[in-house]
């Protein structure tokens, strides 16, 4: 080849490059290495994390299990190795699942759009807030406090630049649900956004309905998150919400320290032209077949540049696609068992334990102890990893643990932390 | 003549929702170890919903036939060359995926206590490393989840630097050439876009980059090579403007696949960049993700730098929250942490020899492709290519056409399309990338396809504007599906 | 008219060899950490080899892309239904493949001491314990590889036990309408082959079989349900013929789909049978394999099993090697273990009660299909079929469209043929058999295939006999094959 | 579809079998368990054996490293669920690879001619014996007591009801090599086959043209087994033979306590319709595209009934395939650098060790111990398994150990076996 190009060598290929930029040593790195070391490495490192640990963190990452068909699908080439779907009539596989997530998330949310996915939940909640200002033409947005800190935090990050002023509205130190007087004094012409989670972060479901009317009533949406997805099996959905922007970790993605997850944008019809992020449409080849392809690209950065609903391209499609086969696989039935099991589990340990908040809770909640970090030591000696305490993001709350039970707490280890939280 | 595909039946299928029927079942729970609860005395009546209306029901095997059937109708870098032009559709190694599952990665909590995180906090600062050596930079993020996310983080790093100096400046240039992303992410960083000409070189125009440059000016997004595959070899000039009137210069270095081991951004007078890791350090697309779009920055941006940051201490690795000028979360948690197990995975596999030759054989496909085509379709700019080679399809629309009746064709010939009108000052721009991963073989037929419609372009223009004809799918409809959206199933149809 | 697929591009491919080039490579192996040595040295010039002569160099993408793209070119159960006669094509559940490569069971070695080896001996044992349970016999052996090998060890223990006795005696029975595998196995356990005829019911003719069993006679090979689907309802009789003259009354287990929870051979009269691990117990079929053919036997066999047994003693397990009846190894080592898994994963999954559904389902998907199918296809008996049922190409090959031309063309259709031309006492065969993991839709779909297909018989016979049409490869010319067998790549072609 | 057969319930389908064959009862096995207790129960079941120990047992059994394209090949569903490629149009994906393993089959043993796979080595050994009796009309075989064990007992019990007589020939005590001249001596006008492994039993290089030519001067076959395939990557293919019967298990094949493994026969042109098992062969479609099918069909049970060659009918294709991808992924040069770190490792340790036999040894070779036991004993304590106690199957062998070296042999953990070894 090289010979077609009438080059003597391969750094010929560069040679029109300036000298002053070019790299004139070898990197600095080790030599290359047999994929047999490479996984030995690797196995190495995940040694030295805790593995086979009975774990009750939650706190917006749950571990559940995971069904073994949605490995057996994303490692089909076909899906893994595949581009977005610009070209329809060669990505009908990848449009046509993402349709079908599209719709399960309208029934799951109870919303009439849903995207193809946003990188997680906090950017998912972040764009959902930006939205909602393109939306109203207003520039504050009230986050109840009891919104996942870290979402929370990237809204602020988001915010900063783009003009947002963002409030926070405290909660009811006893039922530990949003304060709706708080929230409703905040409110004022200029509101955009009202944000609530739910079931919030301290694992408590939040009331939905007069936070939407509070919210109508000064001319601002509701805008809801959800970190925890399973919850969606037995909760009733956001239909009040304006937007809802969540987290579908929880839908067979290993917690991975923290990533890649999925995030998800869902809205009211009316706002279809401000959600940001893919959408797959139906429509008809030349033969009149159903076929899909993305649709209404104006929307994009690569169509709209400066004026984009947003600057997202690649997404998380294979992860989405994950979560389209884990709810395939529990389907109606299972999903509405599957949140029973967490219910369940939870609301066991939840009764043995002095819980710090009286709200309904869905599969944590916040367990008091007058020495977590303590309770979370000796349960480490005896591998399990306990609750994640508060201290750092909630200084008002003392001693206190966030206590996530999905299906998969075994009881033995239930009683374990109950006997070790009690025996102080 | 077709020689890479012939047709073959493939299975059509329902569908979730239109196969679904009550009763049917893939999953079984383990029974309950503890005492059922009822959702409506543990979360009050209000809080409970009916059951989800239209929620498939399958059987397992309806559920794996489902998607193995569907998987069938997809286009894959496991089937062939993906020339898709900025998107470095590159052989990725299988390795990279088992890596990824490794049990004490994949299972781990990012809120589990640095001390039983540590192996996880190694590979993070081992690819911080490796990644600040590739680009020439001093320090790096891994939390932002893609490459525009990435702009977002340097561009809020740029203002939040330029703010704490007292004053953020109102406009940040962009080359006509640039990326979508880069002037959205000017916008969502609350600037205004000012658009660069590119010169008949198709590189920015030097002379008008210093008539724009003043102090008003935020930084300028310079892609390099840029989307037209050209090096633009003033970079460092470019810096000295910049530099000059208190400007930054950000790199988008979604085309580092054309650099590593040859040139470093930051030796160029980078300040800040972001990587496409799903790009150059390889991992699968998945039809759109996930990808990860660390950020590369001189010391000076550090302090800047989404919290929290790896702190190496006595003990081993610590996340440190306590950074007084940081602009914050860009995400929750730690970034895409699988995303960053496979590309050092990827950098671990290839050494520094490895990566440079990787460049190499990238550079040598695209300039050999360039080569065998150019007699047939017009080069957009003399320059000599790096990674990709954008052509015109001036000759070919001239015939009624245009590059997007070529590409469909393309699909005829069993090729996944180039890059479609894109860069936008290319007339109809024809843009390829093969990466480094394709064999001569696939190269000379894509090489053949391509000619051979050109030839059909003359003889036979209808046979190419008509096409694709041998897929399952024929010319899909889009304006229709913009003019009424479909956006989910309903049981009405 | 076809519903089930459309045509779509298949990527084509040439042989590895064709692929290869000088240099080449998708391997790399850790540097050696001790001296290296010289082969010739070590080994001594003669013994080592020159390079291997065509051996392929590809890179890693060539291979991943050949395989893939080969793997397109095949029917699977994955996409659709695969109602080959008794064959079993069920889904297999993919959480077997998950246990099969649980790290503690797949890489452990056969020889290490049986103190680290207790888990996957207990694996066997319980296997053990469910298929007798299941089969109602005393004792299993695991050791047999597949169908075949587990009837090869069954006439072995036959032969075995009848020399003990005195007399190994001379002929073994078999029906007419018996699996190829019986005959060939009863000649290489050294017995002469006798065929019992069927009567007008397809079923063991019990006058005839009166007449023919005397004490020369060692045992009979009977399939129940047999390979008609048909259940042998005098199985008992049978029996009592046989050992009234002590002979041993084998069990071809092959369609245990079609009795397991509903009625036991051991219960029968049954002395010893196999049982097709990949058909019943749910072996993905991989093209042709792996499988296991455990064979289950009443207690006064069990001394001449294969040795080692397994032996409970106070430690735990322990393979027992001291066992002077034994006819010895069948093969080498403990059986196709990883198969063993699966089975044992599949009895595990579905339970007494679950097992019993499965096989009710079984019935049921056979007997429907039947039922839609009589009116257009003669049934070769008019006996109630159990898990497939088997139709004579009668009426159509009449208007010179045989079995094997309406199999091709339900190519076309989207389906895999059934299996053709067996049993040979049926003219022109079609023996259908859909397994209880098949949908009523795919059922309904398929029924409306083989209808559309008896219509063109009689409309268009030449549109079916030319079948496929719709394949990337069509009508294959076997004979040509057989005429001058070309069975492996040559440089010259 | 109960109505369509017109029946009332399920039981009916049966309800035309005699009641005495009926089981009036439930099956007595555990309730249905979800994939989550089964995965959990396997693991269990795996935490039992030995678990991330060295090894140094061989023996017919290797550990090398598995390529990971050898799973993500086989994982695809058109090979893993689809059957024997009878439906040649539906099946060219496993024709053509059994095409191609056949070939590379050839290039590696020398011989013109290979089967798609038989069960595993033993019985593959067994077949080609029976085969040279079918070929030569005699019936009695000469093997080598230096052929594995395990595989003259299974040639042992085939013969035993075929009349084949089967006599061994014994080994020179100083090299390890089998003993010619005694094998000469046991050579007579009936002889169908002379059998040799090489690498022999005890790691040993065999040789073969001598053993060939003393064969061929008796009028009889020769047969060579292989149990190591690995060693084809350096070792002088056995042209000399007649057939060739071998196990491939070390070919990315993982140990998996004896099985599923793939054995392979292969001979000389002219004995190609003697040979059992499947066979593809290249052909055209009708519309003149090359083309794979099985053929030869007239040998197998299914056409040819009691006069097949063999009753052999599934076989072991999937294991083939994946036999097919590792050959695929280390090619010319990587078999045989592969070969050569064998070599390496084995000699290593072999040169640091007392060896038994002087013969040239691959990648195993006996070593003498005072108290094999007790060396083994203690390096387990060390999760170290040493290599094979020798006495059960050649007590006249006191205090050895077959000890094999592979690829992934670590020198510290040879080093440790060394010292143990060499402490007493
Ligand atoms: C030049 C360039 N910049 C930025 C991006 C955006 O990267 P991502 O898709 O990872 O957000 C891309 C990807 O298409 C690109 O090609
Ligand atoms: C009735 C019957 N008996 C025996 C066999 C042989 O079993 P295998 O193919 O596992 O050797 C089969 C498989 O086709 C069969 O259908």
């Amino acid at each position: 080849m090289l010979e077609t190009l009438g080059l003597a060598r391969m750094e010929d290929l560069y040679g029109h490059l300036p000298p002053d930029v070019l790299l004139n040593r070898a990197l600095d790195l080790p030599a290359g290495k047999s994929e047999y070391e490479i996984l030995d490495y690797f196995r190495a490192r995940g040694r030295e994390n805790a593995v086979g640990f009975a774990s009750f963190l939650g706190a917006g990452v749950y571990c559940h299990y995971r069904p073994v068909l949605v490995d057996a699908v994303v490692s089909r080439g076909e899906f893994l190795t595949s581009y977005t779907p610009y070209q329809a009539e060669i990505s009908q596989g990848t449009l046509t699942a993402i349709f079908e997530f599209q719709t399960m998330m309208c029934q799951l949310t109870g919303m009439d759009v849903a995207n193809a996915s946003m990188y997680d939940g906090s950017s998912a909640l972040a764009e959902a807030a930006l939205m909602a200002m393109r939306i109203t033409g207003r520039n504050r947005v009230v986050a109840a406090r009891t919104v996942h800190p870290e979402y929370r935090e990237t809204l602020r990050t988001y915010g900063r630049f783009s003009g947002m002023e963002i409030e926070e509205a405290g909660y009811d130190s006893e039922s530990g649900q949003a304060d709706l007087t708080d929230l409703e004094r905040r409110l004022s012409g200029d509101t955009a956004a009202v944000i609530l989670q739910s079931p919030n972060f301290f694992g408590i479901v939040e009331s939905v309905k007069p936070a939407a009317e509070l919210a109508h009533r000064a001319g601002a949406l509701l805008v809801v998150a959800f970190t925890e997805a399973v919850s969606l099996g037995l909760l009733a959905p956001p239909r009040e919400a304006d937007i809802v922007a969540g987290e579908l970790q929880s839908f067979a993605i290993a917690p991975s320290y923290g990533g890649p997850f999925a995030g998800i944008l869902a809205c009211r019809e009316k706002f279809l032209r401000q959600i940001p992020g893919r959408l797959a449409g139906e429509t008809r080849d030349s033969n009149g077949n159903r076929a899909f392809c993305l649709t209404l690209a104006t929307r994009e950065q690569h169509i709209r540049r400066e004026r984009a609903t947003s600057n997202i391209c690649t997404n998380q499609e294979l992860i989405a696609l994950m979560a389209t086969v884990f709810m395939t696989v529990y389907g109606k039935r299972g999903l509405r068992e599957l949140a029973e099991q967490n219910l369940a589990k939870a609301h066991y340990l939840g009764t043995k334990l002095k819980r710090r908040f009286t709200g309904p809770y869905f599969n944590e909640f916040v367990a008091v102890s007058s020495d977590p970090e303590g309770v979370n030591r000796s349960l480490k000696g005896r591998r399990i990893i306990g609750g994640l305490p508060l201290r750092r993001h909630y200084p008002e709350v003392e001693g206190a643990l966030l206590v996530c039970c999905t299906e998969t707490a075994k009881r033995a280890d239930m009683d374990a932390v109950a006997a070790e939280m009690n025996s102080r | 003549m077709i020689k890479k595909v012939r047709s073959h039946p493939t299975q059509n299928e329902l569908l979730l929702f239109e196969l679904s029927s009550p009763g049917k079942k893939a999953y079984q729970l383990p029974p309950l170890d503890v005492p059922a609860v009822d959702p409506a005395e543990a979360l009050g009546e209000g809080n409970v919903r009916a059951e989800i209306e239209g929620f498939p029901e399958v059987s397992e095997v309806e559920a794996i036939r489902h998607f193995t059937r569907l998987s069938t109708w997809n286009y894959a870098i496991d089937l062939g060359l993906y020339p898709l032009g900025s998107c470095t559709m590159k052989y990725n190694p299988r390795v990279n995926e088992v890596a990824a599952r490794t049990e004490g990665l994949e299972w781990i909590h990012p809120y589990q206590p640095d001390s039983l995180s540590q192996g996880a906090m190694e590979i993070m600062a081992a690819l911080e490393r490796a990644l600040a050596e590739i680009t020439g930079m001093d320090a790096v993020t891994l939390q932002p989840a893609a490459g525009a996310h990435g702009e977002l983080t340097g561009i809020f790093l740029v203002r939040a630097l330029l703010e704490s100096r007292g004053n953020p400046r109102r406009r940040v240039l962009v080359p006509d050439s640039a990326h979508g992303t880069n002037p959205a992410t000017v916008r969502m960083a609350g600037y205004e876009v000012e658009h660069v000409a590119s010169n008949d070189r198709g590189m920015v125009d030097m002379a008008a980059l210093e008539r724009m440059v003043d102090d008003d000016v935020a930084a300028m997004m310079v892609t390099n090579p840029n989307t037209l595959g050209i090096f633009e070899d003033e970079i460092a000039g470019i810096a000295r403007i910049l530099h000059a009137k208190g400007a930054l210069l950000y790199m988008d270095g979604a085309n580092m696949n054309a650099l590593a081991g040859i040139a470093r951004p930051g030796d160029a007078g980078a300040d800040a960049m972001h990587l496409n890791l799903h790009k150059t350090f390889s991992t699968p697309h998945g039809g759109g993700g996930p990808g990860a779009g660390p950020v590369a920055v001189k010391a000076f941006l550090e302090p800047f730098l989404p919290l929290p940051r790896l702190l190496r201490v006595d003990e081993g690795w610590r996340w440190d929250y306590d950074r007084l000028k940081s602009i914050g979360r860009v995400r929750a948690f730690h970034g895409n942490f699988g995303v960053l197990v496979r590309a050092l995975a990827y950098i671990l596999a290839h050494g520094g020899e490895g990566l440079k030759r990787a460049t190499l054989d990238a550079l040598l496909n695209a300039c050999y492709l360039r080569k065998l085509l150019e007699p047939y379709y017009e080069i957009a700019y003399s320059s000599p290519s790096m990674h990709e080679c954008v052509f015109s399809d001036r000759r070919q629309a001239a015939l009624g056409v245009p590059t997007g009746a070529i590409a469909k064709r393309l699909i005829d010939y069993g090729f996944h399309p180039y890059t479609v009108s894109f860069p936008l000052i290319v007339h109809g721009a024809l843009m390829i990338e093969p990466t480094e991963t394709e064999s001569k073989r696939e190269l000379d037929l894509f090489a053949d396809a391509m000619i051979s419609i050109a030839r059909e372009a003359e003889e036979n223009p209808e046979l190419v504007t008509s096409a694709p004809h041998s897929t399952r799918t024929s010319r899909v409809d889009e304006v229709a599906a913009a003019r009424k959206p479909v956006l989910k199933w309903s049981p009405r149809g």
